[in-house]
């Protein structure tokens, strides 16, 4: 478009655009088969029924924490999750613990939460306390959610959603109690503190398929399928790409510095550097006005 | 025998406290102990020193951009780096314009950082860097994402209406009439974009910056393996991870830089080199050396008990 | 001025707080529950503060209402649809309704909005450079050694490095085999793909797991030379006349 | 097209959309923006219920749509291009619309947030003070709680205001009372607590470690091999003395080369955890984009019913 704009590079408003398609399209093709697509077993999910079942015998509350992210896509999933974490405990009129660090996400926490206990028939059984807004400061919200694990001797524990250093505070903390902990991060880095002090750890985005595998929505369903198909995509193209670049690596042409030898290709010569990468172009205002 | 039967379990399962108690005492009596502990920098530090010291890639007398963006709670890793930072920029005359998006607070420990190294400028009778001449603060920015975005769209308009106070002068003035900012409109302006973070903020960055500037990173040993991962897909030129990245980098200083194929990067020996990086050093090892003793044990002791059954 | 006592003042009052977080490492007690409690209510008492004095006057006030000129600096106009955001920000108050909590998902929602926004927007930037990195070749350039030489050839690939790349590509897809959810498979090769996957990324994890023991270390380190070095050897100690 | 959020401070040409500072003008503009805001929210509050959804799926979309316009809209190469100098038309009027936009868009979501972080407060507030009423189980610590907020917030406060009156340089000479009272909270005391929470993990690292890493099963035994070169890694006298007794059998052999620490350690890093972060990497990315699609299109709700 008259040497104003950017050569974005096609590829990734083609590649973006193509697993928004993947996703929406197995959503739609969920919807008409009523979710009935093959999801497999995910073990720690298994866990979360029998931790509650424990907490409940010991007449322990049940913790949970969306992480300290702010609202965003990661902390409304793991709310998602604690919305079945909580279907279950309401059954048993088990006391839950929801501690948030964000403030917009402890209100949709709260919405959630009052929402289930309404479904599930047992609204007087909602404590507003039970949600509760810790502190927005990480370690505080650290320090404050040891005390209440310390004093309430929570016996099961659900930490789920974008944990950062103090994830293994938490987990040591609960680990010290002896309570069940079902743990995941979406910050890789925490996710070796979970696999050595947790129980049952979701690692990646297994985290993404909890909801779906337990809610069995169509929406849900038909968008984990959509994200595997972009997955193999991904991994078609890397294959794809390592070998065009083997191929370009391959190739000699003459070489400008020393005439008559050749040479390999300089980087910005090579097709996948100029697919992925493409130059920005020179502009000056004054030519490009019409 | 019965009793060391018992040992075996003993130290399969030392109490907590027995644990912790041993790794306060070894830190702190190992921080009594002055030792120049040697260092074999890696490549991400030795490719960071090139890019801050080599004239070529950061000419004497230029701006760069210094996100800083730590506070108290990670000043174990990222005060040295601070400091080794801008002893490096000081003494090679860089200008820096300073701001922060992570925490409101950082702007302020970075000055603390700066008076430090100025105090310390001073008492070798070097020459003290000053505001507005050599550099400004621009402050803190909430929201990192969106403050990320802003920068890579458009520095100056991101940054629009943040004053600073030249010597002097009482009235504060708007940063880019300084001569830090004089020629600075847009990130690519700058030949180096250096972010020294105690949490994700660089990588934030670098999505948002997306290759139009020399990205430089000081990040905590947490974040090291993400932003390697950057490093490697070249979206970082050069990185110090860590402690380790310190105890590097002030060897780097006092040593200078040797590469085959690579002209030679100069030291800065004679100066004050090593700071808090190698103050730290020996307790960091000895600390490391309790850990692999305490899961060492823990083994042996799971493997004899096993075959005593 | 400043005191002459204040520094070492606010040394102790920060070495009690120390003490007093890091007693829970023995057991939660009274002790423990006091200095938490102290710790929430200043950090509450900081977001009050904060709130304004930190984000709303910059980032909301000041543009709303603009600022007038003063030497050096020319008059901004306000923009009165800055406005706008109040009302919207009221609104999540309602969540504590029973009847009208609906109407706090209008503030909400435009977070997520922008959030979900933002996400196609920057996938490409962050996942397009790693999948180009991903592509390392896998034939070799030359054959004139097989183990990379210490001086390289420039823009040579030695068999060696093809190794690696191999290795690499290899785990990145078996690791990627490991996530897929939707596939039921009996096959053997894609079955053991994912187990390995699994180990592969154990490594990974491992490694994680090592190089953030460092920072870990040495935040604590910094703990222990402020309360004995700065405190006690550079604070106390010269206090009361040791030397 | 019209700056209406000073989208473009470079040319403050007066228009509709604002006023100077201080005139009678600005406040009489947005007093009547507020009370429009709040005819909104009165309007929303008397919405049928089946209006409710869609009203709410809107506001998403609306939100959403606007970083995916800067996404797929063609960008100008110079956003910074001098206003007199861009050249004219609508597809490129709108595009350096956007990009003048980015920087008022990106403060939304947290101006939003801090006027809810009231929320948070209030709730924190109410908990406390109930305990102290009813006398409940540590009630006198809920005291400690409110009264170190109520002093935190008051010095904050306080000492701003004296910095904005009397300017910063002079507060640092003189430092009067509220200085010492927001220094000592802040600096001494909230900061300090962070940094000692946060070093705490060291301790719970070293627990945990002695715990998990045991040769029970393949998945402990490799993640326990792995750290372990990690952590030699980590610790320099233990790479020179390892890599100089390598390079004690052949400083030029390329073969043993390969066996110094640093390259095992570097190997490991390269072609194993690397990408095995970038797989897990892909998922998550993926994950989000899925979960930001399907809420900017409400296709999932967010909720229990």
């Amino acid at each position: 478009m008259d040497g104003v704009y950017y050569e974005k590079g096609w590829l990734g408003v083609v590649f973006t655009l193509m697993v928004a398609g993947f996703i929406l399209l197995n959503i739609y093709r969920a919807r008409k088969t009523s979710g009935k697509l093959f999801i497999r077993r995910i073990p720690g999910l298994n866990a979360i029924d029998d931790s509650i079942g424990r907490a409940t015998e010991m007449g322990k509350p049940v913790l949970m924490v969306p992480g300290i992210g702010t609202l965003n896509a990661i902390s409304v999933q793991a709310l998602q999750i604690f919305a079945y974490v909580t279907k279950t405990a309401a059954k048993f009129a088990n006391p839950i613990r929801l501690c948030c660090l964000d403030p917009a996400v402890y209100t949709v926490a709260q919405e959630i939460i009052r929402d289930v206990y309404q479904t599930e028939g047992v609204p007087e059984n909602y404590d507003p306390d039970s949600v509760r807004f810790i502190s927005d400061r990480q370690f505080a919200f650290a320090a404050g959610v040891s005390g209440i694990i310390l004093r309430e001797r929570t016996a099961a524990a659900f930490l789920m959603g974008e944990f950062f250093a103090e994830s293994l505070i938490l987990a040591e903390t609960l680990n010290s109690i002896g309570a069940i902990q079902v743990a995941c991060s979406t910050e890789i880095t925490q996710t070796p503190f979970f696999v050595a002090a947790c129980d049952y750890v979701l690692i990646g985005d297994e985290f993404y398929a909890a909801s779906a595998y337990l809610s069995r929505q169509p929406v849900l369903v038909g968008s984990l399928v959509g994200q595997d198909w972009s997955k193999l995509a991904i991994a078609a193209t890397i294959l794809l790409g390592a070998l065009v670049n083997s191929a370009d690596g391959l190739k000699r042409v003459p070489d400008e510095a020393k005439p008559g030898e050749t040479r390999v290709l300089k980087a910005d010569e090579k097709m996948i550097t100029n697919l992925f990468s493409p130059k920005k172009p020179e502009w000056k205002p004054a030519g490009g006005t019409q | 025998m019965a009793n060391d039967k018992t040992i075996w379990e003993k130290l399969q399962a030392i109490d907590r406290r027995v644990l912790y108690t041993l790794l306060m005492v070894i830190a702190t009596v190992s921080l009594f102990f002055k030792v120049n502990v040697p260092t074999k920098p890696g490549q991400p530090t030795k490719d960071l020193y090139r890019l801050l010291v080599d004239a070529d890639a950061l000419p004497e007398g230029s701006t760069v951009i210094l996100q800083s963006d730590w506070t108290q709670s990670t000043r174990g890793e990222s005060a040295g780096q601070m400091e080794a930072l801008l002893r490096i920029l000081m003494r090679r005359n860089i200008k820096f314009a300073l701001l922060s998006v992570a925490d409101p607070q950082a702007p302020l420990v970075a000055r603390n950082v700066i008076r430090a190294i100025n105090l310390e400028r001073k008492a070798k009778n070097q020459r003290e860097y000053q505001v507005w001449e050599d550099y400004v603060n621009l402050g803190y920015f909430p929201n990192a994402e969106g403050t990320s975005n802003a920068i890579a769209a458009n520095f100056k308009t991101a940054v629009a209406g943040r004053k600073e106070t030249p010597p002097g002068s009482t009235t504060p003035l708007d940063v880019f009439q300084s001569p830090v900012l004089a020629k600075v409109s847009k990130v690519e302006d700058v030949p180096v974009y250096i972010n020294v973070t105690g949490s994700k903020t660089s990588n934030i960055l670098i999505e948002r910056l997306g290759g139009r500037v020399p990205f430089a990173a000081l990040v905590t040993g947490v974040m090291g393996p993400e932003t390697l991962n950057y490093y490697q897909s070249g979206q970082v030129k050069g990185v110090a991870i860590g402690l380790n990245g310190v105890a590097e980098m002030e060897s780097l200083m006092e040593k200078g830089l040797e590469e085959s194929g690579k002209p030679p990067v100069q030291s800065f020996a004679g100066e004050t080199n090593y700071g808090r990086g190698m103050a730290y050093y020996l307790a960091l090892h000895t600390c490391l050396v309790l850990m692999i003793v305490a899961v060492v044990v823990g083994n042996v002791a799971m493997v004899a008990a096993r075959k005593k059954k | 001025m400043q005191s002459e006592s204040y520094p070492i003042i606010k040394l102790f009052v920060g070495v009690a707080c120390t003490v007093g977080l890091y007693s829970v490492l023995y057991r939660e007690s009274k002790f423990y529950r006091f200095f938490e409690h102290m710790f929430l209510g200043l950090a509450a008492g900081w977001a009050m503060f904060a709130l304004w004095g930190e984000t709303l006057k910059s980032t909301w006030w000041d543009r709303m209402v603009g600022s007038v000129a003063d030497e050096g600096n020319p008059a901004v106009p306000g923009y009165w649809a800055w406005a706008f955001l109040l009302p919207i920000g009221v609104m999540a108050y309602f969540v504590v309704s029973k009847k009208h909590n609906w109407i706090s998902r209008i503030p909400i929602g435009i977070i997520l909005g922008l959030w979900s926004g933002q996400q196609v927007q920057v996938w490409f930037t962050r996942y397009g450079p790693q999948m180009q990195s991903s592509m390392k070749p896998l034939f070799p350039t030359t054959w004139s050694e097989f183990i990379t030489p210490l001086q390289p050839e420039a823009g040579a690939v030695y068999p060696a490095q093809v190794i690696g790349n191999l290795v690499f590509l290899l785990t990145l897809l078996s690791a990627m085999s490991y996530f897929l959810f939707s596939f039921e498979t009996k096959s053997k090769l894609f079955n053991g793909m994912t187990t390995w996957g699994r180990w592969l990324l154990m490594i990974g994890f491992g490694a994680i797991f090592g190089s953030t023991v460092m920072t870990r270390f040495t935040l604590m380190i910094d703990r222990m030379y402020f309360v004995f070095i700065e405190f006690f050897q550079q604070g106390l100690i010269p206090l009361i006349g040791g030397r | 097209m019209i700056p209406w959020l000073a989208q473009a401070p470079a040319e403050p040409a007066l228009n509709m959309w604002n006023a100077p500072a201080g005139t009678p003008e600005i406040w009489i503009k947005v007093g009547i923006a507020m009370l429009a805001g709040f005819g909104l929210l009165a309007a929303l509050i008397a919405a049928p219920t089946r209006l409710r959804r869609p009203i709410s799926a809107a506001f998403i979309f609306v939100a959403g749509l606007f970083w995916v316009l800067v996404f797929l809209f063609p960008k100008p190469i110079d956003s910074q291009t001098p206003h007199d100098q861009r050249p004219s038309g609508f597809v490129q009027n709108v595009s350096f619309w956007l990009a003048d936009a980015i920087p008022v868009v990106s403060n939304f979501s947290n101006i939003l947030t801090a006027f809810i972080l009231g929320l948070g407060v209030f709730s924190l507030m109410r908990i406390h003070l109930m305990r102290v009423a009813k006398k409940q189980t540590d009630w006198p610590f809920s005291i400690v709680l409110l009264v170190s907020m109520v002093a935190m917030a008051t010095f904050g406060y306080w000492d701003w205001k004296t910095r904005l009156d009397l300017g910063g340089a002079k507060v640092d000479e003189a430092w009067p009372l509220a200085a010492y009272g927001k220094d000592l909270l802040f600096d001494g005391m909230l900061q300090v607590m962070e940094a000692a929470m946060f070093s705490l993990i060291a301790f719970f690292i070293l627990s945990a470690a002695y715990r998990a890493f045991r040769i029970r099963s393949v998945e402990a035994t490799i993640l326990l091999c792995a750290a372990l070169i990690a952590m030699l890694n980590l610790m320099g006298a233990v790479v020179v003395t390892w890599d100089g007794m390598i390079e004690s059998f052949g400083k030029d052999n390329a073969f043993l080369m390969n066996f110094t620490l640093s390259s095992v350690a570097g190997f490991i890093r390269d072609n194993l955890q690397t990408p095995g972060i970038r797989a897990i990497d892909f998922g998550i990315g993926l994950g989000a984009l899925a979960m930001g699609l399907r809420l900017w299109l409400s296709l999932e709700r967010v909720g229990g019913n």
